[in-house]
């Protein structure tokens, strides 16, 4: 793009900022208070920490989607293909290695405890899932687990668990008379169930998201 | 002001920002960056501008998180194609002229 | 919560670091400033009250995009140093 | 189970998801199986909504039961509903087409039926979804998947379209989700309902609906937004490249149609909808040149799909503050060029597909011989070429019918001179497709057969170009149910 090009589009840009502030300056209060809402329906959700209760019952029909979203992405990499010839072990790093093997279990016992503390405080099966995916990556760049570009047949159930188990809570809604109605009783129950599901899908596919790359180049060019 | 009709502000700016970068950047590691300074900045206005009455809303609170995901899902895909392209062609933009894009009228291919 | 000077500092920085990534013309130094956008980010999310949003933009947003970022970075480098031989058939591809 | 306590909206989302899923499970290249037996399936619950619609009006669901604002709403309307029959009548095709594709060609089959089927499951949720950010969500899933479709055959060409493909498409989404930010910083709902009675001219709500707009824009590849198109459909495998170019870049349209004539209707002005029917008059004429200069087959294709995006877009100056009559038939000539479009085009490219394969090479000019030896192909590429012209009785004549007619009764006559010359080129470059595949075998070369169900699929979706303009008077009915 030429200078003159390139001068526009930051102007533009520029004026679009301004724009914005324009528009956002003095705004009178919403008409709809959603708030109010969540938090007059919050005691039949199930879980006691309201955006939880947005994320996995008023709203838990975009984290369903949303799921989906991480596992397309996933075979998407899959699909555009990592050169197979590039996939083998990290040569051992003995320090990282036995770090990561401390590390590791010590990340899983947090993601545990998130997932439990979501019901009623910050954290639940995204936070965990990142911190196992976070145990997978460290276990992936200390050396113990190899990168793969076709995830086998217990892989790839571990990796839609979590969906299934969503989907197929939707889909006992709609016994209730709707997809993803939870019944009242079992509501809390069906949402932990459904949140440890997707911690370990999520983790899984959040360290696939690294793992399915072609291996970490380290220390100069390969062959 | 409040402090969330101000963070919403920042939003703008960064949005704004990302969406210069994404335009203008050749590389396209710098392109990635951008689209997620992008993002950051549109997340701010979802929570700040409906906060800006103090209280907190844990609809937009969630509909964010559902978006961080979205936004790592499109980094890793797009990180991946990147690193695939690399492989194949030996450069991280896109092949041509046209990394001058997305105001290229004409694709590539024209061969 | 009203607006304190710490706000109109970490909003400074983010617009900063945010502009210094985009400009910075090496892509492991920009990596870097992204993360610490990343970071930045999460405590702007602990102003708004928004405690989860801060923990997953740490984790997610800077901890695992700056994972990924890196591993990238890491790997462009590796590939540019294995085509830089004047000549090479990857080199002629690329400028076909 | 009695038929009226199947409720088809939520299942229309869950189905594909389900085999997508399943065919996962099964593991590389597995699920073409499933994944037909699912899209009838589909097919049926869409007939079913349709016969819902025609006899009880829109339908609903509340998913969670508690409704907006606080839930996400599905609704479908007799647009919505229109649109899901495109999706399933253009889907299932091209999966049997697929099967035989991809046995014939096992580059980018691996993930191919998953990756597909949560393009489809995303493509009946966004239809369905009356709630922005859920749309939002849908938007994303889409677009992720139409990338990786694009990306698997993992040659460099098409993984750099792939690229382009993404950053395009993230683009418009992330405008997207900041118009909707802004719509729900104003107003605190996301839900179209809900947003229905509410939304007024604010300039906080002018540039939420000028961002959104725009990020469709983008992903419609309206000119000069098109430049990511061709390659990518381009040089996707041509299972793909249909879905790609037949429903894909439609779902975009239709938010665009769905947002200007619905919510955003208090703040639609003339001016601005000349402004995107002058884009759309000059991706009739350059999308079309560029077909014409094309020497690649499915490159032409490509490019006419960029042409023929142009007309979609003639629909925002004819039935923005027209007199009412004019902008109904309008619309309807503009939903239904989405359709005709959608089969024309995927017969197109199952078409092109057969008969590259056949000659072994997507070169215009040695497609010699194809036309003796692969005469259905031939075909319904002519045929489909015949829909995208606008001759009848086809698709195509009736949508043009329908905008010609709002043209001249709105006294817009320049855009009647852009539906006859943009036929007259379309005429062009078919003409030339057909001109190549008649001339003799070139000297090295020879046509080889190939799967018979390669070239039934690509005539089954021509024909059903043909015959959308003898079912159009039942279309239109059922698009004015909730309109």
């Amino acid at each position: 793009m030429n200078r003159w090009a390139s001068v526009a589009v930051a102007l533009l840009c520029a004026v679009l900022a301004l724009a914005l502030a324009w528009a956002m300056w003095d705004l009178p209060p919403a008409p709809v208070a959603l708030p109010a809402q969540v938090a007059g329906s919050l005691a039949i959700s199930g879980v006691e920490h309201p955006v939880t209760a947005v994320l996995l019952n008023f709203r838990g029909y975009d984290t369903l989607l949303e799921v989906g979203v991480l596992l397309i992405a996933l075979l998407g990499m899959l699909a555009a293909g990592a050169t197979p010839e590039r996939m083998t072990a990290l040569p051992p790093d003995p320090v990282l290695e036995g770090l990561a093997r401390l590390l590791a279990p010590l990340m899983v016992l947090v993601a545990g405890y998130l997932l439990w503390a979501g019901a009623f405080r910050p954290g639940g099966a995204f936070q965990a899932a990142a911190v196992l995916a976070a145990a997978g990556v460290l276990l992936r760049l200390a050396g113990p687990v190899t990168a793969w570009t076709r995830p086998g047949r217990v892989l790839r159930l571990a990796l839609a668990a979590g969906f299934v188990v969503f989907l197929a809570v939707a889909v006992l809604g709609l016994a209730q008379g709707a997809m993803l109605e939870y019944p009242r009783a079992w509501a809390g129950s069906l949402i932990l169930a459904v949140e440890a599901g997707l911690t370990v899908s999520l983790g899984l596919t959040l360290a696939g998201l690294f793992l399915a790359g072609p291996e970490i180049p380290r220390g100069g060019p390969r062959t | 002001m409040s402090l969330g009709l101000f963070y919403a502000l920042v939003g703008g700016g960064l949005f704004a920002l990302g969406l210069a970068g994404l335009i203008l950047q050749p590389r396209l590691l710098g392109k990635i960056l951008a689209f997620n300074i992008l993002g950051s900045g549109a997340f701010l206005v979802l929570v700040g501008l409906a906060q800006r009455g103090g209280t907190p809303d844990p609809v937009p609170q969630a509909m964010v998180l559902t978006g961080i995901v979205v936004a790592v899902a499109a980094t890793a895909l797009a990180l991946a194609l990147t690193r695939r392209l690399a492989d194949l062609s030996g450069a991280a933009v896109l092949p041509e002229d046209d990394a001058r894009a997305p105001a290229n009228p004409r694709g590539p291919d024209g061969d | 919560m009203s607006l304190s000077p710490f706000d109109l500092l970490l909003a400074v920085m983010l617009l900063l670091t945010a502009w210094r990534a985009l400009v910075a013309p090496d892509p492991f130094r920009a990596t870097v400033l992204f993360i610490v956008f990343g970071l930045l980010m999460a405590l702007a999310w602990a102003r708004l009250s928004a405690p989860d949003i801060a923990l997953a933009e740490a984790a997610i947003g800077a901890g695992l995009t700056g994972a990924l970022l890196l591993d990238a970075v890491g790997h462009l480098r590796a590939v540019r140093r294995q085509s830089s031989p004047p000549g090479g058939d990857k080199a002629r591809e690329a400028a076909k | 189970m009695a038929i009226e306590s199947v409720a088809p909206l939520p299942w229309l989302v869950l189905l594909p998801l389900a085999w997508a899923t399943l065919s996962f499970l099964l593991g590389p290249s597995r699920g073409a199986g499933i994944a037909i037996v699912g899209l009838l399936l589909q097919a049926g619950l869409v007939l079913l909504l349709a016969w819902q619609l025609t006899t009880m009006g829109t339908q609903h669901h509340a998913v969670g039961g508690w409704g907006a604002p606080l839930g996400i709403d599905l609704v479908a309307d007799g647009l919505s509903v229109v649109m899901l029959l495109m999706t399933a009548a253009v889907a299932l095709p091209v999966a049997i087409y697929a099967r035989a594709w991809f046995v014939a060609k096992p580059a980018g089959a691996a993930w191919f039926w998953p990756l597909s089927g949560f393009l489809v499951a995303a493509l009946n949720g966004l239809f369905l979804s009356a709630d922005l950010f859920n749309i939002y969500v849908t938007l994303e899933l889409l677009g992720l998947a139409a990338v990786g479709l694009t990306a698997a055959t993992g040659e460099r060409r098409a993984v750099a379209a792939a690229m382009r493909y993404l950053l395009a498409t993230l683009l418009g989404s992330g405008a997207y989700l900041m118009g909707v930010a802004l719509v729900y910083g104003t107003y605190g709902s996301v839900s179209l309902a809900v947003l229905g009675g509410l939304v007024e001219s604010l300039p906080v709500v002018m540039l939420a609906a000028g961002l959104m707009v725009a990020g469709m824009l983008l992903k419609t590849a309206l000119f000069p937004l098109h430049f990511w198109l061709p390659p990518a459909h381009g040089g996707a495998a041509t299972p793909v490249s249909a879905l790609l170019s037949a429903l894909v870049i439609k779902a975009s349209f239709y938010l665009a149609l769905r947002l200007w004539f619905g919510v955003f209707e208090p703040l639609a002005a003339v001016s601005a909808a000349q402004v995107l029917g002058a884009l759309g008059a000059a991706a009739v004429f350059w999308g079309s040149v560029q077909a014409l200069l094309q020497a690649r087959l499915k490159m032409l294709v490509a490019y006419s799909t960029v042409a023929q995006v142009g007309y979609l877009f003639l629909v925002f100056p004819l039935a923005t503050g027209t007199p009412a009559e004019a902008a109904a038939g309008a619309w309807q000539g503009g939903v239904l060029q989405a359709v005709a479009h959608a089969l024309a085009k995927a017969a197109m490219f199952a078409a092109a597909g057969a008969m590259i394969l056949g000659a072994g090479s997507d070169r215009i000019d040695r497609l010699g011989g194809v036309g003796a030896r692969l005469p259905l192909a031939l075909f319904a590429f002519g045929l489909a070429g015949i829909v995208l012209m606008g001759l009848p009785p086809t698709g195509g004549f009736a949508t043009k019918w329908l905008l010609l007619m709002a043209a001249l009764e709105t006294g817009q006559w320049w855009w009647a001179a852009v539906l006859v010359g943009g036929g007259l080129l379309a005429a062009a470059y078919v003409f030339r497709v057909l001109l190549a595949a008649f001339a003799p075998v070139p000297e090295q070369g020879r046509v080889t057969g190939v799967a018979r169900s390669l070239e039934w699929t690509a005539f089954a979706l021509a024909t059903a170009g043909v015959l959308l303009g003898l079912f159009a008077a039942h279309v239109v009915t059922l698009l004015d149910v909730g309109a």
